[in-house]
């Protein structure tokens, strides 16, 4: 294949490339000096006219972050109910890259056999690439990425994380992306709804919404929520 | 007449003005570097076992980090790859934005490589601070897109990961209308700077032979005088249909390559006034529907047989060599490094300059040491 | 002149260097098959291969040729993969031309003897890919000044990307459950 | 607990002075510290962006990024860390002057990240050094490295005048630097980081380290949690736990089980 007719091959002009005193560092010099003398003029009153980006004062003043960030994963459970969404179908485990998401699937203490729940889940936060495969391929919605990036800490294990710090209400998540979880949102509340029959007791319940809902899924219907 | 004697010089890990954790060891004789020796593998982060026990998909995120400069092209590198083992077709829509992302990509690596480059000069921080500026803004939209600023994971096989957000384009065409000022801007700072000449004119020439024996890409090999642009002599995606031209050095020196990014990047902003105008009439979604959903990516399973995709990546040529097995895993997984290979003729071009020069040739190369090592 | 196909290569190698393509041999699945990946069809014949095959010692008399009689300047990738079931070590060479096109040469050496001549010194861009192919898997290349160790130390044993160098991590341990 | 320490609590339950010179004297060091320029690979292109006019690390005090680790208190370890490079990583972080602090920047810094399944990569840096704050990410946003440097000044603050040991009569403390070996990395004799196992010393607890922490600043003392030595986890998969090289993840279990150290 060719060059064609779509574009053609030049040579870059090198201009004079003898030295010559001092002007190369005049203009160099004005082009700065110009957009320090911009940075101050201009900035107050319509920051727009200047071309440049300026300083975020960090800690007190934030940048929006896209609605699509992504940085660690985190567990929905539904705010009514208190019922997780996440039924331990092992697809995020399968997923992960770097192999960080471990669970265990709950099982029936009368019976034994396993239920659409899950029991222990532990995401190694220090190994996570934030890639975002997993919440992208979870069935059930349950596994989303958070935007919070403020978790530096002094303490190693304390990014292992499971279940109990992983959990947020999907009311969060909604504010968080709202246009993501709209786009799914019915679908996932009627799976929930489906699973939630199959889940006797307590199981499938955040743990910390235990005592303070309804633990009989007949008694508590689940209501499809409206947007807010 | 002073004598002097040859002396063994240890740079690195580390140092060479922090491309990357790299180490070069010159004999040099007085000033003057007679020979000069790399040596790797402080970064080599075994990606290419990793690649063999993950699955397609999983590999993905894995080729942000080779050269995270440039994660989209990287990516893009990936997906053909995978779609031209799997003979997937991607849609006209998908093809465009890959294209908008691949150059956005390359105006940001270039801005950066010369605002290191300069780095390695000892115009310290205000050409990188310059590069840097409008890196930042690039990425702005990057995480608007993809989710993350460097690392995007944005490409799926046979199309991307989701459409634009409505808000892109309006801050697209911000960014846009301020990139013509900042290219006049960046060259009339640096282009005539005596820094600049001093330190890269007849620097580091490499030769049109010698550069193609050597089987360097990119930049590199075009500011030798070699118009090799994988766009068009692979015309891979809707490159066929743009029109752009390909920039190429006279001389081969430093300063033809800083010449020659400063080019590309005007050229890129050239492919992007028409990606945007074509933009709304594009057919076919994000993403080919058999393989839109996480499942179709997740259990691709290619035919046994291998495939080498390529992509022009802002360094050179990306490639990725892929044998499948029928399973789910690639069964040989291998990156063609654009710049691994473009370190080769480094002992060369170094010969006979002085020690100082050592450092702005390995800039001019633009090397990341994610990718030289892997 | 555009751009060829494998079978102008295969064509213009029987016509112009007689003796260097190698036939490619079917196959004995008298070996037991390994266990395979979940998912995996029945072991599928991974040699099998419609490019050009080459006898390893040819190498450099091919490259020379593509080089100096076909313009195929550019020596784009050099690799090597590991069939451990088959007991061969394959390279894979790929060249490519400046106007566009890129052909693949492969050839073939044992797994416990892997030695062919060296393309570095008529061909320097090949000097780092050699490296690390001999790094990674051991091959040796006859004639390259400067055959050592690219990416690990010198002291290390063992060369990584060999199927049966030990992996770590747990992935796709438990798969199968 | 040494005679020096408990004579410095004293002084300073009684006295306000001591109290009010500390205030002063962390006051100034939390203010100006001086990194260390080591990017290993991705985080440091986010370190450099942290660096730069957008974030504006120089707000901080903290903007001098210095090239040798003899002028520099704090080692930002940005990057992969793969067991070449392992070495000279210690070697550094030995010449760094006390008081030295260590923040591993990014995953693969503080546990091998994605990479940590390679046959290179070290499974985190503070198997070799100790670290101070650490920044989960992959990688951390600019905003994330200035919240770990004021997660850091909390603790510079934290610390007593009094107590610091560089002050005291203890010996300065060299880390061991380990050696290439033929299967991986090895201080004396022992492989560190062995390939199909889990790494065999522990944070803190290995044999060159615990006592010797730098600028003494309280961290939780405990063996690294690994999730397949997690019962809880394990017992779902138990191949998974096993590993390739079921001897070693029994041997791990067994140390986790044998340390009295209690977890969480």
């Amino acid at each position: 294949m060719s060059t064609e007719n779509r574009g053609k091959t030049y040579t870059v002009e090198r201009g004079a490339t003898k030295l010559r005193a001092g002007q190369g560092l005049g203009t160099g010099l004005g082009v700065v000096i110009k957009h320090f003398a911009d940075a101050f003029t201009k900035k107050l009153d319509s920051p727009e006219k200047t071309s440049g980006v300026f300083t975020v004062q960090y800690p007190e003043e934030r940048l929006p972050l896209a609605e699509a960030y992504r940085n660690f994963p985190i567990l929905l459970y539904d705010d009514a109910s208190g019922q997780e969404l996440c039924t331990s179908c092992f697809q995020c485990q399968r997923i992960c890259p770097p192999q960080v998401i471990h669970m265990a699937q709950a099982k029936d203490p009368a019976t034994g056999k396993a239920i659409p729940a899950v029991s222990a889940f532990v995401i190694e936060y220090d190994a996570c690439m934030s890639c975002g495969l997993c919440a992208e391929v979870c069935p059930f919605d349950a596994i989303k990425m958070d935007q919070e990036f403020e978790l530096s800490t002094d303490y190693h294990s304390g990014l292992t994380v499971d279940k109990t710090d992983l959990n947020r209400p999907i009311s969060f998540y909604e504010k968080l992306a709202p246009t993501f979880w709209g786009e799914v949102k019915d679908g996932a509340l009627k799976k929930l709804q489906a699973n939630i029959k199959r889940r006797p007791g307590e199981l499938g319940i955040a743990p910390q919404m235990l005592g303070k809902v309804p633990t009989n899924p007949e008694t508590a219907p689940l209501e499809l929520r409206t947007t807010t | 007449m002073l004598k002097t004697q040859e002396l063994q010089l240890n740079i690195g890990p580390q140092h060479p003005s922090t491309h990357g954790v790299f180490r070069l060891i010159a004999t040099i004789d007085g000033e003057t570097v007679i020979d000069l020796k790399p040596v790797f593998g402080y970064l080599h982060r075994n990606h290419e076992q990793i690649a063999e026990v993950s699955t397609y998909i999983q590999i993905m995120p894995f080729t942000d980090r080779l050269d995270y400069f440039n994660s989209m092209a990287n990516n893009f590198g990936y997906a053909l790859a995978v779609e031209k083992l799997a003979g997937i077709e991607v849609p006209q829509r998908a093809n465009y934005i890959r294209v908008l992302m691949a150059e956005l990509t390359r105006i940001l690596n270039h801005a950066a490589a010369i605002g290191f480059m300069l780095n390695d000069m000892g115009a310290w921080q205000t050409p990188l601070a310059f590069g840097m500026r409008e890196r930042e803004k690039i990425l702005d939209l990057f995480e608007m897109a993809s989710g993350a600023r460097m690392m995007c994971n944005y490409f799926r096989f046979g199309g991307i990961w989701r459409d634009l957000p409505p808000e892109f384009l309006p801050q697209l065409q911000g960014l846009m209308q301020g990139l013509p000022t900042f290219f006049d801007e960046f060259e009339r700072l640096l282009k005539q700077n005596e820094i600049l000449l001093g330190r890269s004119v007849d620097v580091g020439i490499l030769p049109k032979e010698v550069a193609a024996s050597y089987s360097v890409t990119g930049p590199m090999l075009r500011a030798s005088g070699i118009a090799y642009d994988l766009r068009r002599a692979d015309g891979y995606s809707v490159y066929p249909e743009l029109d752009f031209d390909i920039p190429v050095g006279a001389v081969g020196d430093v300063y033809d390559r800083f010449l020659v990014r400063l080019a590309e990047m005007r050229e890129s902003y050239r492919i992007l006034q028409q990606v945007i105008e074509r933009l709304p009439e594009t057919t076919g979604g994000h993403i080919n529907p058999a393989m839109a959903s996480m499942n179709k990516q997740k259990s691709l399973r290619p035919p046994p047989g291998d495939a080498y995709g390529r992509v022009e990546s802002p360094k050179g040529e990306l490639g990725f060599y892929l044998v499948s097995d029928g399973s789910d895993t690639p069964y040989r997984y291998k990156v063609r490094a654009p710049s691994f290979i473009n370190l080769t003729p480094l002992g060369d071009m170094c010969r006979g300059h002085t020690v100082a020069d050592v450092v702005v040739i390995l800039g001019s190369i633009d090397i990341v040491m994610g990718e030289v090592d892997r | 002149m555009a751009s060829w196909s494998t079978d102008d290569l295969k064509a213009a190698l029987a016509r112009d260097l007689p003796g260097v393509l190698a036939a490619y041999l079917p196959p004995q699945l008298s070996a037991p098959a390994e266990p395979r990946k979940k998912g995996a069809q029945a072991p599928v014949d991974l040699l099998s291969t419609q490019d050009a095959l080459i006898h390893p010692h040819c190498i450099a008399d091919v490259a020379r040729y593509l080089r100096d009689t076909h313009s195929y300047t550019l020596l784009t990738n050099l690799t090597a993969v590991d069939y451990l079931r088959d007991n061969v070590i394959e390279l894979v060479y790929h060249f490519a031309r400046v106007d566009g096109g890129v052909l693949t040469v492969k050839t073939r050496v044992p797994r416990e003897a892997p030695t062919l001549p060296s393309l570095a010194p008529t061909w320097p861009g090949a000097d780092f890919q050699e490296r690390e192919a001999y790094d990674l898997y051991g091959v040796i290349f006859q004639g390259h000044q400067n055959l050592r160790r690219i990416y690990m130390w010198d002291e290390f044993e063992g060369f990584p990307m060999r199927k049966d160098f030990p992996k770590q991590g747990d992935k796709y341990i438990g798969e199968g459950e | 607990m040494t005679p020096l320490d408990v004579d410095q609590l004293e002084l300073e339950k009684q006295g306000i002075l001591l109290s009010t010179v500390n205030r002063f004297y962390n006051w100034g060091r939390r203010s100006s510290i001086w990194p260390m320029a080591f990017g290993l690979a991705c985080c440091a292109i986010e370190m450099m962006a942290t660096g730069l006019s957008r974030y504006d690390l120089a707000r901080f005090g903290a903007e001098m990024f210095r090239a040798s680790p003899r002028q520099a208190d704090l080692m930002i370890v940005a990057g992969t860390v793969t067991k070449k490079m392992a070495p000279q990583v210690v070697r550094l972080y030995n010449q760094m002057p006390e008081p030295r602090y260590v923040i591993s920047m990014g995953n693969c810094a503080t546990s091998g990240g994605p990479f940590r399944d390679g046959y290179n990569v070290l499974r985190g840096i503070d198997l070799l050094v100790p670290v101070d704050v650490y920044i989960p990410g992959c990688p951390p946003r600019p905003e994330a490295l200035l919240h770990a440097l004021m997660t850091l000044q909390a603790q510079i603050d934290a610390q007593k005048l009094g107590r610091m040991r560089w002050y005291g009569k203890a010996e300065a403390h060299d880390y061991a630097v380990p050696t290439f070996g033929a299967q991986g990395l090895e201080i004396d004799g022992q492989l560190i980081d062995p390939v199909g196992g889990l790494p065999l010393l522990s944070p803190l607890k290995g044999p060159n380290q615990g006592a010797a922490r730098t600028g003494l600043i309280e961290h939780p003392q405990e063996l690294r949690r690994f999730p397949i030595m997690d019962e809880s986890v394990m017992l779902e998969s138990p191949t998974q736990a096993a590993g390739i090289a079921p001897e070693i993840a029994a041997n791990d279990l067994k140390r986790r089980n044998d340390a009295e150290v209690p977890r969480g």
